[in-house]
């Protein structure tokens, strides 16, 4: 029963999307996006469900919660414990297989996914590009849906490259086409360079997982998980460097981070929801799916560079958003930023660390996605995202949007009691107290830097609600809006401001689901 | 009619924390704690709660406080009410999750909620630039030391193994640990209490509403600090050397804060820089480290709470009557003093406030400041240099105290006997100023719901000095009486000729804030354009490189397709030869 | 000798090949009451027939294994002339469906008119009569006649439109080849010379353990073997000839020197270099990884900006040979054939694309393609996952999991540089394809497309869309191809 | 004895060749290709292979020359010397061919420096047919296509559109 | 007789080929360099013959290269035919038309 959820999971959005591209013409967008709505709704109670069923005690992960309640071992983090396991051979001459399983790790990733297209899809029904298209729009999201599902439940490397692919190409045509309609030789270089650092990216992440696959004869997940492979050095270390790397363009972490900010500016709104709220996410979880439990050793020689790249990137994504002047860009870089939280947090090697990058994830995915909806909805009526073309004192022109808005910067700075916080304070304590084999004077250097580096973050969201949303309004005449917050927008935002919320003041729920670690 | 809604409901909460206080008060400790969960190895991290008296003290000040700040609100705000009312209620909220918190995480979230909330209510009046730069210096400036607050509490955490309140101090830890910690924790302390260094934020919010800077210098946000450290007591004590630091912070902060007190001609900057004294003279008493310093603290925390909310109120009505609390506005309606008799009460509950800030025999911060001396007479006999360094810088703070109350007093209120202005004095800018004579005919002391919130706040500037049961070391009331008295007297003398000099340095405030503008903000412009300079110029610039070549040799490769078959077998025999050779290279 | 039945039955399908390019020769020459149509059609379904034999007796025999035209040796096993085995069973499969889809292709109406059709269909068995016999050839003799028997009659048929374009074409072809066979066969004298045979196992036995000397002299020899090859599968930098013969050659002639003729030149080095020319640890081998890695990185990047369509196709084709090469380098056949497989079938696909858009807009440049996406939603959609396969994106899991199997070969060869440049060249690769795909969607700036597509043309693009698609949930059909 | 043979008609070979991609006369290097072809059967002979020998003879001085020949009438080749024949390339050519006649040269000196070959008398003819029909059958029936396939294509090639 | 003096020679005689193919213009003098190309590897092939093995095997293949060579001249020959008819000259270094054409380079740029 779980299998064929899990199955459907991955299954239903492809297939909606192909049978949407079949369907002729004179089908409107509405309807399109209707269908979108609901398959998505349905594939969210589905991943809802799978996680209640995981929690039902013939899971093992269960067990394990039950017995590590009291002092639970330091054991390799994020090893995949199978839950729901679909495990057939695909190409036996290659060694592949079609296997796919989940866990707590992943679940939430996959409700988020859900949900975020969901959101997308809600929104879709009421506003959509100007470029219209807007079946074809649902039907790529559709896909795209599959593919990062599908990433987030591999539990084999090939599947997971596959899947990990999957996405790029309707990610590229979503920018392409849809993307900011003033500048299309921009959207189109945007899209290209995000494509093409993505795809060599992963094709050095698939080196590291042949690397692995002739060191160990084997891309299974749940095997590799069991046996790890030993050695810090020589092959394992160039695996480990490799898969990282391949991750860190995704993720991304500075330098490799060059794609993202053109991309977020130029895609569409929901596409640069879906690529800040979910796909960075790929390479998080990739990194912590795959390179701490499959490359222990090799992964703690490259921890602390990675961590040194991750304060990097949070302090230059921070300092780069100070001088942005386009709200989206900003917001993307923004992500950079987070996404170094993330990876400091997956570098410490420790609980604590990944407690915080899984959290960080999340709230990451929620909280962007919230301030990217934001941006749309100020660009959609502004028709440009520059600060200086929309001018100042949007709290007397839309107070309720740039109310909200002054909510997700200040959730997204990591303001204690909504759900920025836990991560990056999860994260700062892994790296304080990092795993007993890494250099912890080197941590706690980083900690610091990366304290100093949420001061920035504070900033500069400051510096954009006091550019944007304050000012004096007789500067800026306020332009006559038909709505300030339409119901649409109102629906589509509201799951994500509660959530944020929620998030912020119960961890406890997220928290609990990963105490196997 | 949802401002209506939100009004009730804000003073309605705020009723409600009183009520708390009321009904907690003399109950035993309690501890409770909800959700929960392994944040790590061996850290376990819930939501847990604790009551005790220094709870029921603060929960008293800040609904009280609250109380009578929502109250006053209503007569007060006029714009944005929804938001205004919510706000205070949520920094309220805050504040009250802070004073029942026994975790050091959920504790966090108080304390930063209130920063934002700051921030926020700083900013209520967001047309005005200084409203919008001064909310956003107020939250960064905490914001850091609460990254610093942050770290101390890993520190300690990880030093004890827990979060909990209840439970630190408790357990063996490294004495540098326990150093690190307190003085991390200090850092936050000192960001959210605007002690030097991180004081230039406090005068700088002012332009927030009146009754938020009640609010916030009273009860909630600066006294978070003098709790933060009285709660953590006994681990604060254990450390000495972070108690020697918290002295020298705190005296060099009175001092510093006084003298610029004494040389600002605004209301609300006078009262907020003899905030960040005040509030220095409570640390001073936490730094000496014994349970009388503590306990005089929290007395001076209470009887602040009461006398600088009133003024803050009172600073209200003058800006809502007036439109500006500048001293040199406020002087044109002394002639004949109409702004003594058009604001009786305003007047009136002022010269309290201030006679309770200035140490004035008699009212409450007499007692509490001679309470915080005595404690450090009593170390400063044993020989301790701390108690001697507290015990001087707070004497000194007296006199400097008295002087600027009574020269804000005197300036706001009456007009001085000189003819013409002298040194520095405010007509000295404008010959004719004096002669413009505002018409003070249409001040009004506001609505009762704005003055009782003053009168109960006076009552309390008078009365709460007696609440410990009057026990007076008569030597030192003596002394600290005498340096009040010199104190207000040359404020006197220099209003009677018509004179306030106010040196440069007090005017620029020492010139921290240019520094710090040089030193940080500056910079960071500075590497945030080599940022994306880096990101454009460089890492881009390898992009697009890449990019740009690949081109270029595509347009090589096209240059080389000439259409000339015999360029092509020249190329390819050429091939074939280097071939040979690079073979014959490995193979040899 | 005496032909045993083994040895017919090995060599059944060339000759049949030969057979039938005979008959399809008299039966166009002989039959002239008849209308064009219907000569062509009889023509066509003759040849189909043939090569459909040809698959149908590969599907028969698949597991088989059949020495033939073998010799009693001195020392060790016989040495045989040909060999039907797995691997010439996957590459006949690869060659024959090639061959097919390039007959559906020059269907009625879809052939250029002024082509002559019997002349057409004979060359082109008769090179694939070649072909077949190249990819189970075990002696160097056999090889180079082979070799000749494909290409030949490519030149021939590139010329066969007898213009201006095609003639020069032809010429460029032609000369280039002369120089490969030239050079191939003074390689093959001295490779004779050392060991003194022609037979590829012997050579390998004798080639062990040579006088350095001599060995110096058999690794230039193999060298210049393998520089023949290169010649004719157009690797960096014997390749130049290729574009331009590809623009002046009709259509459906690319089609087949991109689908045959190059499955023919990759047979016959995989031949070689599996038959032991180039043993595992030769210094060969090193070689042609370095050609794979020169082939990839330039065809890729020229293909970078290339404006036509079939241009671009050519260059992208020097760069798919690039990623043949790489395994073929470490010797993994498994991998090749694979590769080869869906190369063909992606190849044939993306042309027969072409073909049809070209015949509207003869200019043949990526901008006529605009807006396709709109007007012509199916043959848009096709060619996109033909582009995307021989990106090696999803969906084109064909074009991926191929090419993982190149890495995965190259990986386990201990070959880190070569796999690093791979994964440069997947990018560029991708940029290439990625121009066009952009152009598809893009909106048109004058009328908008729209073609009138022929019942073959659809049947054959679809087809090898179906296959595709197959080949893409099931990649292990590829890989299975060659054991 | 053989060495002296060999040497002349070696040498006659090579000088012919030269003059064969030297000559400024289209037909005189044809002409001159006929000496070197048959200088070469010559070699053959000396090698004691004639029936290689008699081949090359029948065959490329008997066929392809004339073929040859008849194609530098058809097109229109001048018969005065045309500098033009060669082009600007030919130092760069010269080098490369020297580069290259260098590395084989020593590869092959250094390889068979010290080798004799005794050339047996007996008739090659015979053996030259044994070996084909014996063992390179296939090669030869794949030759046998070959040959059909180049002159279909030759003539398909030669012969002129229908519209012309 | 020294092995060393046919190899020595068909080396000679590949290059001045190479050289040929290199340096003439017209296609026909091109086939007669690759003529010599061809017959430096019967050379060779003979040479080795009569070296070591002496079983005819080099002779037969040599015949067959001379056969091969036959059947290629004769069907360049006819390219070079329809080349002439095409272009009117059998230069080979002037037959460009299908050279990389940077006008439509501009063309798609304006576009």
């Amino acid at each position: 029963m779980s299998e064929w959820l899990l199955i459907a999971l991955i299954a239903v959005p492809t297939l909606t999307a192909v049978v949407l591209w079949a369907l002729p013409v004179v089908t409107g967008d509405r309807i399109a996006a209707l269908v979108g709505t609901i398959v998505s709704g349905v594939l969210l109670v589905v991943s809802f469900v799978l996680w209640w069923d995981m929690r039902r005690p013939h899971c093992p992960c269960t067990y394990q919660l039950v017995d590590t309640y009291g002092s639970p071992p330091r054991t390799v983090p994020g090893k995949l414990m199978p839950d729901v396991d679909i495990n057939v051979p695909w190409i036996p001459s290659l060694g592949v297989r079609f296997h796919l399983a989940v866990d707590t790790i992943s679940l939430p990733l996959i409700a988020l996914t859900a949900l975020l297209v969901l959101l997308c899809c809600v929104y879709s029904l009421k506003i959509t590009p100007r470029i219209g298209r807007t079946r074809s729009l649902i039907a790529l999201l559709l896909v795209i849906e599959t593919g990062v599902i599908g990433t987030f439940a591999a539990a084999d490397l090939v599947l997971f490259f596959v899947f990990f692919e999957i996405v790029l190409i309707p990610m590229w045509l979503v920018i392409d086409i849809w993307g900011d309609d003033h500048d299309r030789a921009g959207r189109r270089r945007a899209a290209t360079t995000f494509i093409l650092m993505t795809v060599l990216g992963s094709a050095l992440m698939l080196l590291g997982f042949l690397l692995i696959h002739r060191h160990a004869g084997t891309f299974d997940l749940v095997f590799l998980g069991q046996h790890p492979i030993k050695g810090g050095h020589g092959v394992p270390l160039a695996a480990a460097i490799l898969i990282a790397v391949g991750l860190a363009v995704k993720m991304p972490l500075w330098p490799l981070h060059i794609w993202l900010p053109d991309a977020h500016a130029k895609a569409p709104t929901v596409g640069s929801v879906l690529l800040a709220g979910v796909l960075l996410k790929l390479g998080s979880y990739g990194m912590i799916r795959i390179l701490l439990p499959v490359l222990p050793d090799a992964t703690a020689t490259i921890a602390p560079y990675l961590a040194g790249f991750s304060v990097v990137a949070i302090i230059a994504g921070s300092l780069a958003c100070l001088a942005q002047t386009d709200v989206k860009r900003l917001i993307a870089y923004s992500s950079v930023g987070h996404m170094g939280f993330i990876g400091l947090g997956i570098a410490t090697m420790s609980p604590e660390g990944l407690n915080g990058a899984l959290y960080a994830n999340l709230a990451h995915g929620i909280i962007t996605g919230l301030l990217f909806f934001l941006a749309g909805a100020i660009k959609d009526r502004h028709d440009t995202s520059d600060l200086r073309a929309i001018g100042r004192a949007l709290y007397a022109r839309l107070p309720r949007i740039s109310g909200l808005l002054t909510y997700a910067c200040l959730a997204s700075l990591g303001l204690p009691g909504l759900a920025g916080f836990w991560g990056e304070m999860l994260v700062l304590l892994g790296a304080y107290h990092p795993a007993d084999w890494l250099p912890r004077a080197t941590f706690i250097v980083l900690m610091v830097i990366a304290g100093l580096g949420a001061v920035l973050t504070a900033a500069y969201f400051l510096r954009l609600i006091r550019e944007l949303c304050q000012g004096d309004p007789a500067e800026n005449p306020p332009a006559a809006f038909a709505v300030d917050l339409s119901r649409i927008e109102f629906v589509t935002f509201a799951p994500l401001v509660v959530l944020t919320v929620f998030l912020g003041l119960w961890p406890f729920t997220l928290l609990n689901q990963w105490t196997f670690l | 009619m949802i401002a209506t809604a939100w009004r009730v409901a804000g003073v309605g909460f705020s009723l409600l924390v009183v009520l708390a206080a009321a009904l907690l008060y003399g109950v035993d400790p309690q501890q409770t704690m909800a959700g929960g969960a392994m944040i790590g190895e061996d850290f376990w991290f819930s939501y847990e709660f604790r009551t005790d008296g220094l709870t029921v003290l603060m929960l008293a000040i800040v609904g009280v406080v609250s109380t009578c700040v929502q109250v006053y609100s209503i007569g007060y705000v006029r714009e944005r009410i929804a938001s205004y009312t919510a706000l205070v209620t949520l920094f309220t909220a805050a504040m009250v999750t802070v004073v029942i918190s026994d975790n050091l995480f959920l504790l966090l979230i108080g304390w930063e909620v209130m920063g934002v909330c700051s921030y926020l209510l700083i900013g209520h009046y967001w047309e005005r630039r200084d409203a919008r730069a001064g909310a956003m210096k107020a939250f960064l400036m905490t914001r850091l030391g609460d990254v610093g607050f942050l770290f101390g509490i890993f520190v300690l955490g990880v030093g004890y193994h827990t979060f909990r309140i209840s439970e630190l101090g408790s357990g063996p830890i490294e004495p540098h640990t326990l150093t690190i910690g307190t003085i991390l924790l200090l850092v936050g302390v000192i960001g959210k209490s605007a002690q030097v260094p991180l004081q230039t934020w406090l005068p700088d919010a002012m332009p927030g509403p009146s009754p938020v800077s009640a609010l916030i210098h009273a009860a909630t946000m600066v006294a978070a600090g003098v709790f933060l450290i009285a709660r953590l007591y006994n681990v604060f004590v254990e450390a000495q050397t972070t108690l020697t630091v918290l002295a020298v912070v705190a005296c060099v902060t009175m001092l510093f804060a006084a003298s610029c007190a004494m040389a600002a001609v605004e209301v609300k900057r006078v009262l907020a820089w003899s905030t960040v004294s005040q509030l220095a003279i409570m640390f001073a008493g936490l730094s000496l480290g014994t349970h009388d310093g503590r306990r005089a603290a929290l007395f001076q925390l209470l009887t602040h709470a009461a006398f600088k909310g009133l003024l803050f109120l009172c600073a209200g009505v003058l800006l809502h009557q007036v439109g500006s609390a500048a001293f040199v506005v406020l002087r044109r309606y002394t002639r004949r003093g109409a702004s003594r008799k058009q604001l009786r009460v305003t007047f009136v509950t002022m010269t309290i406030g201030l006679a309770a800030l200035a140490g004035v025999p008699g009212f409450a911060g007499f007692f509490s400041k001679d309470s915080v001396v005595e404690a450090a007479w009593e170390q400063a006999k044993d020989g301790s240099t701390v108690g001697w360094i507290v015990l001087v810088s707070v004497c000194v703070t007296t006199a400097m105290t008295a002087f600027y109350c009574v020269r804000m007093w005197l300036w706001v209120f009456f007009r001085t006997p000189a003819l013409a202005g002298a040194v520095g004095a405010f007509e000295g800018d404008d010959p004719m100023a004096d002669l413009d004579e505002p018409d003070a005919n249409k001040l009004r002391d506001g609505s009762w719901l704005m003055l009782a919130p003053m009168v109960l706040l006076a009552i309390g500037a008078i009365g709460l000095g007696y609440t410990d049961g009057v026990h007076l070391n008569v030597v030192i009331a003596l002394i600290t009486t005498v340096l009040a008295l010199l104190g207000g007297l040359a404020a006197y003398s220099l209003w009677h000729r018509g004179a306030d000099p106010r040196p440069v340095v007090l005017e620029r405030e020492y010139g921290v804030d240019p520094a710090y503008q040089r030193l940080f903000v500056v910079p960071v412009g500075w590497l945030a354009k080599l940022a994306v300079g880096n990101d454009r110029d460089v890492i881009g610039a390898y992009v697009r490189a890449t990019g740009r070549a690949g081109v270029l040799a595509s347009q090589g490769f096209r240059k080389l397709q000439t259409g000339n078959v015999q360029t092509y077998l020249a190329a390819a025999v050429v091939g074939a030869v280097a071939l040979a050779i690079l073979a014959g290279v490995i193979g040899s | 000798m005496t032909l045993t039945w083994t040895d017919w039955q090995a060599i059944a399908v060339p000759l049949v090949l030969a057979i039938g390019a005979v008959a399809v020769l008299l039966v166009d020459s002989f039959w002239k009451s008849a209308s064009a149509e219907l000569r062509h059609t009889v023509v066509t379904l003759l040849t189909s027939a043939v090569i459909l034999f040809g698959l149908v007796f590969v599907w028969a025999q698949r597991g088989g294994f059949k020495p033939a035209f073998c010799q009693p040796a001195v020392e060790g096993p016989a040495e045989c002339s040909f060999v039907f085995e797995p691997l010439t069973a996957g590459l006949w499969a690869v060659l024959l469906v090639g061959g097919l889809g390039v007959v559906g292709l020059s269907t009625y109406r879809l052939l250029a008119s002024d082509v002559p059709i019997g002349e057409y269909h004979f060359l082109l068995l008769s090179a694939l009569t070649g072909a077949t016999v190249l990819a189970g050839a075990r002696d160097l003799a056999t090889l180079v006649i082979a070799l000749e028997v494909v290409s030949l009659p490519s030149f021939a048929m590139v010329g066969l439109r007898r213009d201006r374009r095609g003639s020069e074409g032809a010429m460029k072809a032609f000369l280039v080849s002369v120089l490969s066979t030239a050079v191939m066969l003074f390689g093959v004298s001295y490779l004779y010379g050392v060991t003194g045979s022609l037979y590829l196992t012997t050579i390998a036995n004798r080639l062990t353990g040579l006088d350095p000397d001599l060995g110096r002299v058999a690794f230039a020899a193999g060298l210049f073997v393998i520089v023949g090859f290169a010649f004719k599968i157009a690797a960096v930098p014997f390749h130049a000839w290729l574009p331009d013969t590809y623009v002046g050659a009709p259509i459906e002639v690319t089609t087949f020197l991109a689908v045959v003729s190059k499955s023919a030149g990759v047979a016959g080095l995989l031949v070689l270099v599996t038959a032991g020319i180039a043993p595992d640890g030769s210094h060969l081998r090193t070689v042609i990884a370095i050609l794979a890695a020169l082939t990839m990185t330039v065809g890729n990047l020229a293909a970078l900006r290339q404006v036509e369509a079939v241009r671009l196709l050519a260059w992208s084709s020097i760069g798919q040979v690039g990623f043949l090469l790489a395994p073929l380098a470490v010797g993994d056949a498994q991998a090749v054939v694979g590769y080869l497989a869906a190369y063909v079938v992606v190849t044939l696909g993306a042309f027969g694309a072409v073909a049809v858009v070209q015949r509207h807009r003869p200019g043949g440049l990526l901008t006529d393609y605009r807006g396709m996406v709109r007007s012509e939603p199916g043959l848009a959609a096709a060619l996109i996952f033909f582009l995307v396969v021989l990106a090696g994106l999803p969906p084109g899991l064909a074009g991926l999991f191929t090419k993982f199997a190149a890495f995965q070969a190259v990986i386990d060869a201990h070959l880190g540089w070569l796999a690093i440049v791979m994964a440069i060249n997947v990018m560029i690769g991708l940029a290439v394809y990625l121009r066009w795909i952009a152009e598809l969607f893009r909106l048109p700036a004058d009328d908008p497309f729209s073609v009138d597509i022929e019942t073959p043309a659809v049947a054959m693009i679809s087809l090898c869309a179906a296959l595709t698609a197959v080949l893409s949930v099931l990649p292990s059909i590829l890989f299975a191809l060659s054991t | 004895m053989t060495t002296a043979l060999f040497s002349v008609a070696g040498a006659v070979a090579l000088i012919a060749s030269l003059f064969v991609v030297t000559s400024q006369r289209i037909v005189h290097a044809a002409l001159w290709l006929v000496v070197a072809l048959g200088a070469i059967a010559g070699c053959f002979g000396v090698l004691h292979a004639e029936f290689v020998a008699l081949v090359q003879i029948l065959v490329y001085v008997g066929a392809i020359v004339v073929l040859v020949l008849f194609a530098l009438m058809l097109t229109k080749a001048p018969t005065n010397p045309l500098p033009s024949l060669t082009t600007g390339r030919s130092p760069f050519a010269a080098v490369v061919a020297a580069v290259l006649a260098l590395i084989l040269g020593t590869g092959v000196v250094l390889a068979f420096g010290n080798e004799k070959i005794k050339p047996v008398a007996d008739g090659s003819a015979q053996a030259v047919g044994t070996q084909v029909f014996k063992t390179w059958v296939l090669p030869f029936e794949v030759l046998s296509v070959l040959l059909l396939a180049a002159l279909i294509g030759a003539i398909a090639l030669s012969v002129r559109k229908k519209e012309d | 007789m020294p092995l060393i003096l046919p190899l020595l020679l068909a080396v000679v005689l590949f290059c001045i080929g190479v050289y040929g193919v290199l340096a003439r213009r017209n296609v026909i003098t091109l086939l007669m360099s690759f003529e010599l190309m061809l017959n430096a590897v019967n050379l060779n092939l003979v040479a080795f013959d009569a070296w070591r093995i002496n079983d005819a095997t080099g002779q037969t293949l040599a015949v067959f290269v001379i056969t091969l060579a036959a059947a290629e001249i004769g069907l360049g020959l006819a390219i070079v035919l329809l080349l002439f008819r095409g272009h009117g000259h059998v230069d080979a270094d002037a037959a460009r038309d299908l050279a990389e054409q940077d006008e439509l380079v501009e063309q798609e740029k304006a576009t």
